[in-house]
């Protein structure tokens, strides 16, 4: 992988410390953020993994990657950082700017029909719908 | 004891029985819970990108509008309380966002965060007391080995929900108690259930309910109560199955174990849960 | 009436004759109607000099300053008002006088003239004497008129607020207790209060520019009694001798703020400005919040109560965020 | 006029990165009695000060501005160049234009603005700076440590062997510390109490030592060379004198609560001494679990004791003691882990704190050495060990490093090891650090012989499945998450100061940080003195600290408590009030506002109109006043002044500011 | 005057009255820390927030200070004792005075700044200025001449 000062300054580095207000630098990457994620087993890469490509600027790997939508908002790993980071503002940061920017959005009005047939609550419908697509 | 009271678009379809049951129990508590008038759904989640702001509004107005009436903001869905209660944590220290918030609400009066939003546990333990509500239990649930599942939504992020200790929760066990109930204290009763990852990560989700159902299982649980829809969901239909179909451990909504005890349970028809 | 100024006469001519004292001070009437003036008396029979009436209203106190440093070791007789006797403890307080060496009679007052208030209603045409009669005062000119008129309506305001009318210190009570019945004091205060910060500061302005920097309220107050005043000083300059508006405001600022926790609210500042600059609202105020923030306090009642600005309280609340 | 030399220093970069030198040297010449203007590198030098020195004789200065640092940095540093050049070192006035100015502005037009005002102000102070000179003061040649630990005792022997008395106050039972707890000590593993008791043994047989313990300060008065000191020597209930210490009463004693000394791991008796080497090993009733204290039943420990030397009538005394010079070594406690739920401390005995596993491998500790599990006494097989508990954790703990878990944590991992060859270490780690006297390859010896497993990462969660303890982890080396069934999971809390530190500060007037560690005067230069003269600091009661960082700084403590011991008189800061008699009104207000009672009145004489009268002034005794001014502002007529810095100093600045 | 003065591109002055071993002390931290906050204020040791006599803050408002500032240290950790105590009650006093006089109490703070906190000098520093600016220039007390 190649770091670059360009890759480290980038704009879209700058719009994720916007949106989510946190700052990735605060990271020592503990890794308590991991060790606390109960869905880390099915994430590509790990949680402070992200944290760290992040500071790195490999904006592009974390966005391409399948954590970002596993990550259930549990917020478990935000009330044990060490160091105030809230990853789970960080990784919404991402998944915003993904859905506004491609509009690539996870769910499908066609999908519908299957998820009311499950029997999912209203509550679950909504937050899909807010967490995957715009 | 009066309250305003925030329903949410859940427990007004497909958790009526949280409503209902939650209602039903306070009536016999002599808790008055008066729906507002104007309510909106509250978004389900909260926005965690900063500059999302309209999704606000909602959590905005029913806190105004308590505020207004001089009573606390009681909700008994676990996602409603979360949205609302961070909004108005937000608001209380984000004067850009409140600025921006009143501005669009054009209140009567500048909305600072003033109104006060609880969730119907904290009404229970912080106004009523577990100390009175057992004297009110008719029917104590003796015996019965019930397991508490927080998830998440109540507890985190601990410095705005300030709801009980974020690592080592006993709300809803000394709830339990108090309705003469034997909690059961389990490793995972503050894990997520998955949330909305069983909108189309289903596979994930499960992994994740049967690890909750399966620890609460092994320290001896017969049943498992939760207070928000999402978790009811999921952690009923994610669990394993007897070969008869069944689910291997009944999940209950916090309040139906509530009426139950107090002597006031109504006949549910099965669906509706 | 009369029979008070006999028996201030009288006192004083035995106390000297007795050698008790070396010197008796009291008043004296003026050259013009309105005027007394302190009275030093050392002989015997110059005691028929002293007089009483409701005109009497210099505070002899403050010229112990003076006389106990010439006189030393000699004993001193001190008439004394409800406000010279708390003069006189803020005096004693400030060890500026010592009590071994004075001897203090106490007159109950119920309140002093202004002859302004005569003046603005022409009272005062050929007037020679102001005597008090119960609620009355009587008015007698120099063709023997009399004419009488109600009492309150022409004290000083000062005195209408007055709370210690009967002297709180005294080796002997001259005369019966007064009744105490002050009005309210911080009115002039909290009507100022209501101004904003605008019309406040320029209705001060407005004030200290009428001053002419004369220095009689500094002369007169009981609790400005430094051998040396700091606003005389050379080096260091800490104000300049021009009547500029903010040296002015400068002044009289730090002159409240020198009496502050010390001034007895005896209103001679504000009597003897000859610009009738509302002094005493300034003491007033600091009288306020200090009662108000650390505990009410009246200054000149108990010497041996400390004062406010030099001690203070562990839990103390301040003023830092009021806005 | 004036003849004011100004010297601006560029601090290499650190001032002249963000101020033009120039514009200020030329500025500088502009202001009126300035007749010098220079700059240099780094005006603290030797070059720096010589050049200050050369200057003052050449330009025959009379005045001198240094436009540098902090004056809480440098301002001896510029007073001592004055003074080579015969100027009166109270001549010199600094301008702070690095702290207040370049370092913390980032535009350079208008960080030169102010560097200019900053000396244009300190011009103006120092033009109305008079020559200033010390008083002596008498010393009191004895001295006070506070805390028994390595730190306390080491400071308070090293004192006593230079000669001089040491009263050495204790506030638990006996003296020795945090470090009588620990089984062996890292990288040597020498064992602690083999080189700790014979130091215990010396400071009470010492002649110049009194030891004072279930002692504690209660009142400081005084100043540098001249503190008197309260002293509560609490009641014993036991006569020290009559004592045998047979221990019998502590054997039929029915009262049992958990032990401090042993974390709380094993129950002592109400009647107590803390471990068998306690010095004094004399027993102490400790009065809120004694049933007769607290049930007015009982009295056994007096019945059995054969020398009635149990008495419990006995009060509690005060002692007022002057002292020199004060040196503070009280220590540190561990952070308490209630906010730490995942890990479910106190929720199972397997789950312990390093200090409670130092009990358990100690040879006198509850399991005679063994290293048992508290929950079934068996040994354990595998075991975590989690660092940085509380520790660089600015949400839930404290930000800073405890500096010496890494250290232990890798003894412990050894000392598993040898107890157990079968047994297998776990170490949850964020960075390891080994800056330290062969530390580095302690830690290696863990890794390679003693096949410690370091993990790089934090620990999620904590807890009990059947008779294990189920550790989720990560290891972030090799990107995985990790789950490891233990026998015994050990947490490196973080090190904090002792609870009544906040107190002791408030006593003898010393800073604390943030997290209620007590200050240094200067964080490099001044690292065992405080802001409160006479005042010393030793130990962790400043900062994390291992044993012998705590001990070097308790013998730097003790040096520096010598250097004013070894005096008869001390020279005082002439920066101190002074009354102008002629001014003074006698009001005496100075004397009530003064903390030090450094204020009486005295009677003078003086001319007042050809006669002579007496009055009454106020005089300072320039000794014990400190200068704080509280005096200056009570007085009305300015009679009373603070040297150096004066009315008319503060009004020619507070005039030159506003220019 | 050499903040600029001009009404449209107002910037306070502001003069400092810091105790020595507190507040400067915190200022000295907030500079080792690189912290950042703007210029306005011009700092003046004293030995102690009780040294700061109620002439020094009128000279600096009669001189053209658009604010004055006293820092502490806090009550209870004076290094003289007791001296913030005396200073507490006697700025208290003069602030509500000033505010009596027609002077805007922002104009005039005191705040208790301890030696370990340089965060918060570099807080006040900016926040002073701000409340200050939103007043515009102070002409009250001050020597028009």
């Amino acid at each position: 992988m190649k770091v670059t000062i360009e890759s480290l300054r980038s704009d879209i580095l700058k719009d994720i410390a916007d949106i989510s207000g946190e700052n990735v630098a605060e990271c020592y990457q503990c890794g308590k953020c991991t060790a606390a994620c109960p869905v880390n087993q099915a994430m590509d890469i790990l949680p402070h993994q992200v944290l760290r490509l992040l500071q790195l600027g490999l904006v592009d790997e974390v966005m391409n990657s399948k954590t970002i939508w596993i990550c259930a908002s549990c917020f478990t790993c935000a009330g044990r950082c060490p160091r105030d980071v809230d990853l789970a503002n960080v990784m919404e940061a991402v998944r915003v700017l993904l859905l506004r920017e491609r509009g690539a959005s996870r769910i499908k009005a066609e999908d519908m029909p299957e998820i009311l047939r499950k029997g999912m609550p209203e509550q679950g419908i909504v937050s899909g719908f807010r967490k995957y697509a715009k | 004891m009066r309250y305003s009271y925030y329903p949410g678009c859940t427990l007004k379809t497909s958790a009526a029985v949280l409503e209902e049951s939650a209602l039903n129990a306070a009536k016999a508590l002599g808790i008055e819970l008066v729906e507002q008038e104007e309510w909106q759904c509250c978004g389900a989640v909260f926005p965690l990108a900063t500059d999302e702001i309209a999704s606000f509004l909602s959590s905005v107005r029913s806190l105004d509008a308590a505020r207004s009436a001089g009573e606390k903001l009681v909700t008994i869905c676990a996602a409603c309380h979360h949205v609302i209660k961070r909004a108005n944590h937000v608001i209380q220290s984000d004067g850009e966002v409140r600025d921006k918030v009143n501005n669009y609400l054009e209140l009567d009066n500048y909305y600072s965060g003033q109104g006060e939003a609880i969730h119907y546990l904290e009404m229970l333990r912080d106004d009523l007391g577990f100390d009175k509500l057992a004297e009110q239990v008719k029917e104590p649930l003796t015996g019965r080995k019930i397991a508490a599942y927080y998830g998440c939504l109540l507890l985190r992020p601990a410095k705005v929900m300030q709801f009980d200790d974020a690592e080592d929760p006993s709300i809803m066990e000394d709830y339990l108690s108090a309705l003469g109930a034997t909690p059961v204290e389990y490793p995972y009763r503050t894990e997520c259930c998955g949330v909305y990852l069983s909108v189309n990560n289903e596979e994930i989700a499960a992994g994740m309910v049967k690890k909750i159902i399966n620890s609460a299982r092994r320290s001896g649980a017969e049943a498992i109560v939760n207070a928000c829809p999402l978790c009811h969901y999921n952690l009923l239909e994610l669990q394993d199955k007897t070969p008869q179909g069944e689910p291997v451990l009944p999940v209950y909504y916090f309040t139906e174990l509530l009426e139950e005890a107090l002597g006031v349970k109504r006949e549910v028809e099965e669906k509706t849960r | 009436m009369k029979n008070l100024q006999d028996t201030i006469r009288e006192i004083a001519a035995q106390s000297l004759a007795r050698g008790e004292v070396e010197l008796v001070i009291g008043w004296e009437k003026g050259d013009l109607w309105w005027q007394s003036y302190p009275a030093f008396i050392e002989e015997e029979k110059e005691a028929d000099r002293l007089i009483w009436d409701p005109l009497c209203v210099p505070n002899l106190s403050r010229y112990l300053l003076q006389e106990l440093s010439e006189m030393d070791e000699k004993k001193i007789a001190l008439f004394v008002k409800g406000c010279d006797a708390l003069a006189f403890n803020q005096l004693l307080q400030d060890n500026r006088t010592v009590r071994e060496r004075v001897v203090l009679y106490g007159i109950p007052c119920d309140g002093l003239v202004d002859p302004s208030k005569l003046e603005r209603e022409g009272l005062d045409r050929d007037l020679q004497e102001v005597e008090r009669d119960g609620e009355e005062l009587v008015l007698k000119a120099a063709a023997g008129e009399e004419k009488r008129v109600p009492a309150k309506d022409y004290l000083y305001d000062k005195c209408l607020t007055c709370r210690y009318p009967n002297p709180v210190a005294y080796d002997q009570m001259l005369g019966e207790t007064v009744p105490v019945e002050p009005e309210e004091r911080f009115t002039g205060v909290r009507k100022l209060e209501e101004l904003d910060y605008e019309d406040r500061f320029s209705y001060w302005a407005e004030q200290f520019s009428r001053c002419i920097r004369c220095f009689a309220c500094r002369n007169v107050c009981p609790a400005c009694s430094c051998i040396k005043c700091v606003f005389d000083l050379q080096e260091p300059r800490w104000l300049g001798k021009a009547t500029e508006p903010s040296e002015n405001a400068f002044y009289h600022i730090i002159r409240a703020y020198h009496v502050a926790g010390r001034c007895v609210d005896c209103g001679e500042c504000s009597r003897v400005c000859p610009v009738d600059i509302p002094l005493q609202e300034l003491n007033r105020k600091i009288i306020l919040d200090i009662n108000e923030l650390y505990g009410e306090y009246d200054a000149g009642v108990d010497p041996e109560q400390e004062a406010p600005l030099i001690t203070y309280k562990t839990d103390d609340p301040a003023a830092f965020t009021e806005s | 006029m004036r003849r004011i030399g100004v010297f601006i220093c560029w601090c290499g970069a650190n001032i002249a990165g963000t101020v033009d030198i120039e514009k200020v040297v030329e500025e500088s010449k502009k202001i009126p009695g300035v007749a010098y203007a220079g700059e240099y590198r780094y005006m603290c030098s030797e070059i720096g000060q010589d050049m200050i020195r050369d200057t003052i004789i050449e330009q025959n200065l009379d005045r001198v501005v240094v436009a540098a640092c902090s004056p809480r940095m440098h301002e001896p540093t510029f007073r001592r160049a004055a003074e080579s050049a015969g100027l009166n070192p109270y001549l010199v006035q600094m301008a702070n234009i690095r702290e207040h100015c370049s370092w913390v502005h980032k535009d350079e037009e208008e960080a030169t603005r102010k560097a200019v005002a900053l000396v244009r102000t300190a011009v103006a102070k120092a033009s109305r700076s008079v020559e200033l000179f010390s008083q002596e003061i008498p010393v009191e040649r004895r001295a006070l440590v506070l805390g028994g630990g390595i730190a306390g005792i080491q400071a308070a022997l090293d004192i006593a062997d230079a000669g001089y008395e040491v009263d050495l106050v204790e506030k638990s039972p006996t003296i020795g510390g945090r470090m009588a707890q620990l089984d062996k000590t890292f990288p040597t593993l020498d064992c602690s109490a083999c080189i700790l008791t014979p130091k215990m043994v010396d400071a009470s047989s010492h002649p110049n030592i009194n030891l004072f313990t279930w002692s504690e300060v209660e009142q400081v008065e005084g100043y540098v060379g001249n503190f008197t000191v309260t002293i509560r020597k609490k009641a014993r209930f036991v006569d020290e004198e009559k004592c045998t210490g047979c221990g019998d009463c502590f054997e039929k004693c029915p009262s049992k609560v958990d032990s401090e000394f042993d974390e709380g791991l094993v129950q002592r008796k109400a009647i107590y001494v803390p471990f068998p080497q306690a010095v004094p090993n004399v027993p102490v009733i400790d009065k809120e679990n004694c049933r007769w204290f607290v049930k007015e039943k009982c009295r056994v420990c007096e019945k059995v004791c054969e020398a009635e030397a149990v008495d419990l009538e006995q009060e509690d005394e005060l002692l007022e003691k002057r002292y020199g010079a004060v040196v503070v070594a009280t220590g540190f406690d561990v952070l308490g882990l209630e906010e730490f739920g995942e890990f479910n401390y106190g929720k199972h005995p397997d789950i312990i704190t390093s200090l409670e596993f130092e009990r358990l491998v100690n040879a006198s500790g509850p399991t005679g050495g063994k290293l048992l599990r508290p929950s079934n006494q068996e040994p354990p097989r595998n075991v975590v060990f989690v660092q940085c508990v509380g520790s660089r954790d600015k949400s839930r703990g404290k930000p800073y490093c405890s500096k010496i878990c890494c250290m232990y944590t890798a003894k412990h991992t050894v000392l598993l090891k040898e107890k157990y060859p079968q047994s297998q270490a776990y170490v949850f780690y964020i960075d390891v650090r080994t800056g330290g006297k062969d530390f580095e390859e302690f830690h290696r010896r863990a890794v390679e012989e003693n096949d410690a497993i370091y993990l790089r990462g934090q620990v999620g969660k904590v807890f009990p499945e059947g008779d294990k303890l189920l550790v989720e982890g990560v290891d972030s080396l090799s990107g995985k998450t990790v789950q490891i069934e233990a026998d015994m999971v050990v947490l490196a809390a973080a090190m904090v100061p002792r609870t009544d530190a906040p107190e002791i500060a408030r006593l003898l007037t010393l800073g604390t940080d943030a997290h209620s560690f007590f200050t240094e005067a200067h964080p490099k230069l001044r690292p065992v003195e405080t802001h409160s003269a006479g005042v010393f600091l030793a130990g962790a009661c400043q900062g994390p600290k291992d044993i012998p960082e705590a001990v070097a700084q308790a013998s730097g403590s003790a040096s520096k408590a010598l250097g004013i011991l070894s005096k008869e008189t001390l020279l005082s800061d002439p920066c101190v009030s002074k009354v102008d008699e002629s001014l003074c009104t006698g009001c005496l207000m100075c004397i009530d506002v003064c903390p030090y009672h450094a204020i009486t009145e005295k009677t003078i004489e003086e001319k007042v109109h050809g006669e002579v009268v007496k009055r009454v002034v106020a005089e300072v005794n320039e000794a014990v006043c400190q200068g704080c001014g509280a005096c200056s502002v009570a007085c009305r007529p300015g009679a009373m002044n603070v040297k150096g810095f004066s009315n008319e100093q503060i009004l020619a600045e507070v005039d030159a500011v506003c220019l | 005057m050499s903040v600029a003065r001009e009404e449209h591109n107002f910037e306070p002055l502001i003069v400092a009255f810091c105790c020595n071993w507190c507040s400067y002390a915190g200022g000295d931290l907030a500079g080792t820390s690189r912290m950042s906050y703007p210029p306005n204020a011009r700092v003046i040791r004293v030995p102690c927030s009780s040294r700061v006599s109620p002439n020094f803050i009128l000279r600096a408002f009669q001189r053209g200070a658009d604010g004055v500032l006293v820092a502490g240290c806090h009550p209870g950790d004076c290094h003289y004792i007791t001296g913030n105590y005396h200073a507490r009650r006697r700025l208290s006093i003069l602030r509500r005075f000033l505010g009596f006089m027609g002077v805007e109490p922002e104009r005039f703070e005191v705040h208790w700044i301890s030696a370990s906190e340089g965060g918060k000098f570099a807080e006040v520093m900016t926040e002073m200025p701000e409340k200050i600016r939103a007043l515009g220039p102070n002409r009250k007390l001050r020597d028009a001449r």
